[in-house]
């Protein structure tokens, strides 16, 4: 199961959700202002490193970029472009956006 | 693989129109196959052809017509949420007796069955919203 | 092509919508359900989940006529009629709103967050507004 | 009281447009002035006229315009967001040389001026939006 | 000062965020979604009952009642009309919405 | 009428613009700041407050190459130009999201936030999107 997350865990709930409804061996997706979660060093980021035990965390690079935390990405969270977005959706199913 | 896409928020406002033609582009530039573009809720905002952004951004709903030229792409706006929000093709226009339509050219106006086709007929569906 | 999911030995596969939002502030709940009547014609197997402030939308005694929009809580309670009969509702979501099954408008399941995670994985098509 | 409101949500999607209404008419009943309505953001699609909402629900479009009628309301849509978003009147329209217009009775399309000079002339400006 | 909050507390952060800025004699008003925040027995319910100390709060009661949450408000919450927000809106400036 | 409050002895009032949004995801940020740059015209005594997530406006680096969207961040450098350079930035939410004052890209004065709201209450206007 694939799991996308495009909100920032300081302003709404769909991440820290999103983490309690993941299983393991499932893949979670940080995307658009989700991506803030992939972030070493914040009051969340505990909760994504502990996450990291059992799924497997990715976050969409061009959103990485275009929020300039490209230096700040939490170890083991691993970064993909749009068609690597495709990828993990094609290796995935069902996919669940937590909008 | 075959793909289903539904898109539920508006262009410039959320970035989910952004990331669904994204995601849409790169699926199909690696031979996936699309079999529809479902626009819901805000995202029948899409589809109007009245927008003129500014010169320095990128253009939402044309960006979305030359992808559905290129690659035969179904676009289907819900008319039920296009209804509420004012989306109108000419027949609909017709129909409510307004007097001015505004959907892009390669969206259609069709009923919300096709979202469910879109979830049955796909091996995935994707979703993008707020 | 729609005709053709119908027909015995057809696609059948298994769809949820997911409800994490509450009615009235935004459309979701409402345009979601809106989705879940439509899909009840074409036999899939189907679930609903209400999960978060999704929750919110199942709560009796809701009263719109001061906010001059329109009460489709009554909906839910028609989904029965459209062989609409799975209805999953968190047990941790309710219990931090201080809600419990009592309140709900419609006979539900009250799954915890374990349960939820199994249900959510099974499925084809996970729907969420 | 002059009041002045900033509506930044679209019709039906967020209950902010409808609450901006209420808190209009509510404020107006009361024998309060309204210096002005200014949308913003998605809160232009409160403007358009191509909406049909089912009959079971409020027309919230007409609503506003059928308010400016008998307040004589000052409705102004933002250009710049309008333009993004697909909400033209006949003037914009035919300089964009769109071949449609969706504006309501009751709006006019001004510039962003005119939201700071409704906080600067209200005694109150009100905001409702996401 | 008023402040207005439109989002659930579960949800989103508006709420805290505003009862954190709220000062003594301020004015907080809950609309649309944020009338959740209004509910005695939930898991933010102490954070509100905290802030009646200093702060007047205020739920708008069209929206308690859209969902059905009319016996279920917190002692010294008070329920207006939208003639009573605009009172509020009379009585108190700057206006601030937490959107 | 806004030629009016631009003269000598016209009105002068305290605008404070809240920014508590990200940038991108929504266009929120963006729309704002449009309004600070025309509002610069009308000489009032303007301040911006950055909190909860606003703060990430301000955050170096920005590159929207791969999102292709227009990057708009350089804006924030250049309202000085238009005499706007009081920038008000909770430090509790810097704190919280890992950052600190050298993370951002102009000069701000950083507030803890009883600083903040007792800027807000002194305000004649406040504009949050």
């Amino acid at each position: 199961m694939l799991h996308t997350v495009n909100k920032s865990p300081f302003e709404r709930n769909a991440l820290e959700s999103c983490l309690k409804h993941a299983r393991k061996g499932d893949a979670v997706l940080l995307i658009e202002d989700g991506v803030y979660g992939a972030m070493k060093g914040t009051a969340f980021t505990p909760k994504v490193a502990a996450a990291l035990r059992d799924v497997a965390v990715y976050a969409l690079q061009p959103d990485i970029e275009a929020r300039g935390i490209q230096n700040r990405v939490l170890d083991g969270v691993k970064l993909v472009d749009y068609g690597g977005f495709v990828d993990l959706a094609t290796q995935h199913n069902p996919v669940q956006s937590w909008l | 693989m075959k793909f289903s896409i539904l898109v539920n928020e508006g262009p410039y406002t959320h970035q989910a129109a952004d990331t669904a033609y994204q995601f849409t582009r790169a699926a199909l530039e690696k031979g996936h196959e699309i079999f529809r573009v479902f626009f819901y809720h805000d995202g029948v905002h899409n589809g109007t052809r009245l927008t003129v952004p500014p010169q320095d951004e990128r253009n939402i709903v044309k960006r979305w017509s030359e992808l559905a030229e290129k690659y035969a792409l179904d676009m289907v706006v819900c008319i039920a949420a296009a209804q509420r929000r004012g989306v109108m093709d000419a027949n609909e226009a017709k129909r409510h007796g307004l007097g001015a339509d505004n959907i892009a050219p390669g969206f259609r106006i069709s009923g919300l069955g096709q979202l469910i086709e879109a979830g049955v007929q796909a091996d995935r569906l994707v979703t993008f919203g707020d | 092509m729609a005709e053709e999911t119908m027909q015995e030995g057809g696609v059948r596969k298994k769809f949820m919508y997911v409800n994490r939002k509450a009615p009235y502030g935004t459309i979701y709940a409402l345009e979601s359900l809106e989705v879940v009547l439509i899909g009840a014609a074409f036999e899939q197997d189907v679930s609903l989940a209400f999960l978060d402030d999704g929750v919110y939308e199942l709560t009796m005694g809701q009263n719109t006529k001061g906010v001059e929009m329109k009460n489709f809580s009554p909906t839910y309670r028609a989904l029965e009629d459209y062989d609409v009969s799975k209805l999953y509702v968190e047990k941790e979501s309710l219990a931090v709103r201080g809600l419990a099954e009592a309140d709900l408008m419609v006979p539900v399941q009250v799954v915890d967050a374990a349960e939820m995670a199994r249900l959510m994985a099974e499925q084809d098509v996970v729907m969420s507004f």
